[in-house]
């Protein structure tokens, strides 16, 4: 098991105060906290080799440019791609969706093709196919969730027809935490000669990913919730599809050869990597990833499965209180996402109490959840809900942590028990 | 008084959980729809106006304590006012809210001066807004005898 | 004048020796150091209050959205934008290019439209065009350069017609240092009724700019050339132009209201800022820029007109070297092109010695400086060169960093000598 | 000898203003263009083989000293050569180029070993590799009959 007592030192940012109480960081889905590696990874960078790549010849410049490439390499690693050259550093996972989107969906969707999506996909991985689908004519599925909050597998091979081009699932919900059976689907998909992407922005950080077993086309996730810094997103496309594909944002670094009237492409992965990229956190996040390989994401997987045991027992033992998700430490991640009633509230929303009044109250009592539609519009349509208040965890949480959000969550009752 | 129950003051969990003025009116009336989307607050406004003044309001909301309670302060504050006076208290009220500082009012506010304790919350401002964003547009609506557009904050 | 022995001890980096020998890093067109202030920025930020913004009702969360959003007021300050919502953050400057490439030409430009480049543009300001044009069938047009390296202004009241739908200036060569004089030719763009952009990516680090005076349409700059970090670019656009175009990249946060089939946009400059950004590095760009107006825009000019001056002179000394650009501060920046001949080199390249040989010595006495084509492929064309070697300057630098490079020149005539 | 004149040695520098085997060869000898386009450097490689022997090679080069350099030492190194002693040629000098440690060659080298001074500066062993891949190519395009492709180094 983790040392997390250990681990916390790393986290300077979690050993302080909020409203006078001690801070417990249980917004992890949002953005997760950085070791003091990673920090001092971007500080030695400025103060030692900071310098532009790929294009100087001088001895900074060559440091620098080692060490990004050679996250390329760490990052492959991480997720077992083959080759480094299909990682692809963008600013965000969103940034990598709407690469595909533009570079491989303008080119392979038309009129009357289908892509599947997934009732519980955050608009990061929805949007970018409804501006394709518009522009091309084309239509956007969704496979269902069950009662449950798991996908309804047996929809799915009713719904991936031969007008399906791709499939686009994220590896774990953000709201319901819900673990989805990629390895399977990606099957299914290509069974169908679809595509199969990845949204593993969730996935990725908490359960690590073996993208050549699980054999997606495309995974896109993102540094900041996996221990990174802000701005870097990744990439991982399988070679022959990245080279088949047309550049998406175009300037200095991914050409060969320009004329004033055209010009030709650099190899993937400079290609899609277009003007200077963010040097300094692209490195910083390999000390990220090493951080993590180093605990073992096995166990980083088993401590979220322990936290997520004891919050899902002590959120059920709260009175009126609704969690959305599978309520099984096997089937979901360390998201636990909850809607609070009490007596004689409106019950106008569908709920009794409304999800920002539950996260400005346990804020008070220094504990940090989100609340609000966690960018799954859609999905709250389907739960009838205007949002829900979200706990998700990381290596450095504790049993003690949960019980003050318990604590904290007593407070809200307190409060709304004045009525 | 703690910083929490300085903002969910009894009066705003009254008026939340007893909102008043609740419904719709019919048509002439004014009907006109708000909403904070990235909160998910929703509200239709409905105003019935003769001479100036406002004869009848009528709301109804979806969403926290806060846009609930401070659209339904809202109503109890501008009923049967003449339209002048609430401009008055709309000025007054979102200075209040927005203006940093401390603030005198320059009309008696009334109930409405327990949302001051938003202020301290400033993602929840928005919440405490919604209904009285709507409102101004309402009232320009009825100004210009036209058909309302939808107000949608961010 | 800048008192540069003081500015000196903000940038930790420069204090180091590169071969043994100390470093003169004259290589700040690719990308210039950081100070102190701004590295400090990101680990306080790490440190204290990281979380994702607009998004959480927590303390850090606010508090990381005040400092965020804080920085889009000290950027409109920075260039005099008449509204902090005209501030859009990218990754680069070519991000902000290729935004305005998508979201206002995809909807604006059709077949047989015209957009007027120059010669020497980067190519972040001449790819994204080629390849919009080549979408539309629409027709790329280049204001040529003199003799002497500057723009001929002659030529352009001819090329802008009625068929230019925008003009795309550079504030600044990144190659020959040339100054353009942006301001009338956004008078002739507009009496065109086209539009105009500049690329500040050069322009606005050395010598700022005032976008209302100018009165361009949009301006795309970067963060790492001016004292920031590296993954931070800037487009301003005009409100109302923003508040037309389409979204570019699409996911969370650019949203209003999502259904499974559709959405709405947020505001501006929201719209066009999806998924998570790059919170720590924006905000430490407004320590960068409120450390450069500390020292004033002016005095930065003025202190590199001064090395500029006294490099073009040294430079000019030195026997067999050709330099490219107007060889006068107050036509150019900061930024020295130069080739080195000497006797019996190969004259197959149209020059002597190549500049790859020349950026390889010189690092061996210390001296950063980048050698290529600079991303200005077509320039380099037509120039008749492979490419240049460049010298470029910022507050830091000093007359005995150009006197340090002289020398290193003279150890490359001394290798070549031996021929 | 420091580290600048170990990679400019005198044999560099030769070869550099007086590239060997430089100019052209007419059909139907092999035809095979290579190019650096990120740092400007190209080069035309002529080959003219006969019975798994080069009896002819003929190059033109534009580029910086190492590229141009590594070039003419290359013809002279595969010049009346066969083509499975130039295949040991190749593998023997990409060894030495690319590979970690000392190195110890498996043929004799000659002049070739004057680059592994280009080892110590990374960026610049492409510059030296140029031509190789371009022979490369040409070699696999006389073995398969084929019309070669330019070789594109990014
Ligand atoms: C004139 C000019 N435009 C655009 C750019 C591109 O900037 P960035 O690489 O930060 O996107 C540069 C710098 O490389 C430049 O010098
Ligand atoms: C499932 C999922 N997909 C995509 C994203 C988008 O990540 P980013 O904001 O880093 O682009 C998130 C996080 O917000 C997420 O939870």
């Amino acid at each position: 098991m983790l040392n997390v007592q250990k681990i916390r030192e790393d986290f300077p940012i979690l050993n302080q105060k909020i409203h006078d109480k001690p801070l417990a960081y249980l917004d992890n889905g949002s953005t997760s906290q950085k070791p003091k590696v990673v920090i001092d990874a971007i500080t030695n960078y400025y103060n030692w080799y900071n310098s532009n790549i790929h294009r100087g010849i001088h001895t900074l410049s060559e440091k620098a440019t080692e060490a990004y490439e050679n996250v390329r390499k760490i990052v492959a690693d991480f997720i077992k791609a083959p080759d480094p050259e299909e990682i692809i550093f963008t600013r965000n996972a969103t940034e990598a969706v709407n690469l595909v989107a533009y570079a491989w969906g303008r080119k392979n969707i038309s009129t009357g093709d289908e892509i599947l999506l997934t009732e519980m996909e955050h608009h990061s991985n929805l949007i970018p196919w409804q501006i394709l689908a518009k522009e091309k004519k084309a239509v956007l599925r969704f496979i269902p969730i069950t009662q449950n909050f798991t996908l309804d597998l047996d929809k799915i091979e009713d719904l991936i027809t031969s007008k399906t081009k791709l499939v686009a699932v994220t590896q774990m919900s953000n709201v319901l935490g819900t673990i989805n059976p990629v390895k399977k689907i990606a099957g299914l998909a290509h069974k169908a000669k679809a595509l199969f992407l990845i949204d593993g922005a969730q996935g990725v950080p908490h359960s690590g990913i073996d993208v050549a077993n699980v054999n997606c086309d495309f995974l896109a996730f993102t540094a900041h919730k996996m221990l990174g810094p802000t701005g870097v997103g990744v990439l991982y496309g399988k070679k022959k599809l990245l080279e088949e594909m047309d550049p998406f944002i175009a300037g200095g670094s991914m050409i060969l050869e320009v004329w004033q009237d055209r010009a030709t492409w650099n190899k993937v992965p400079y290609k899609y990597e277009a003007g200077t990229p963010n040097i300094a956190d692209v490195i910083a996040f390999g000390e990220a990833i090493k951080y993590l390989q180093n605990i073992g994401m096995e166990n980083v997987r088993n401590h979220e499965k322990e936290l997520t045991a004891y919050a899902l027992k002590k959120l059920c033992e709260t009175e009126d209180l609704t969690i959305y998700g599978p309520k099984n430490p096997e089937l979901q991640g360390g998201i636990i996402s909850f809607n609070f009633s009490a007596k004689g509230g409106s019950d106008s929303v569908g709920i009794d109490i409304h999800p920002h009044d539950v996260g400005t109250i346990v804020d008070q009592e220094g504990v940090a959840i989100r609340a609000g539609h966690h960018c799954c519009q859609p999905l709250m349509r389907k739960l009838g809900i205007p949002g829900t208040a979200r706990a998700s965890f990381y290596i450095y949480n504790t049993k003690e942590e949960i019980d003050q959000l318990t604590f904290a969550l007593g407070k809200v009752k307190e409060v709304f028990a004045r009525l | 008084m703690s910083a929490i129950e300085d903002l969910y003051r009894e009066i705003i969990l009254d008026h939340y959980s007893s909102p008043r003025n609740r419904g719709e009116l019919p048509a002439p009336a004014l009907k006109i729809e708000g909403a904070n989307p990235l909160c998910g607050d929703e509200l239709v406004l409905y105003i019935e106006e003769k001479d100036g003044q406002i004869k009848q309001v009528k709301i109804n909301t979806k969403g926290c304590s806060i846009s609930q309670a401070s659209a339904s302060l809202m109503t109890e504050a501008i009923v049967g006012k003449k339209i002048e006076e609430i401009q008055k208290i709309i000025e007054n009220f979102k200075d209040m809210m927005l203006k940093d500082g401390s603030f005198t009012p320059t009309v008696d506010l009334g109930d409405l001066e327990v949302l001051e304790g938003v202020k301290k919350y400033p993602v929840r401002i928005k919440c405490a807004l919604l209904a009285w964003n709507t409102l101004i547009e309402g009232l320009k609506a009825l100004q210009n005898h036209k058909k309302p557009e939808p107000v949608v904050m961010e």
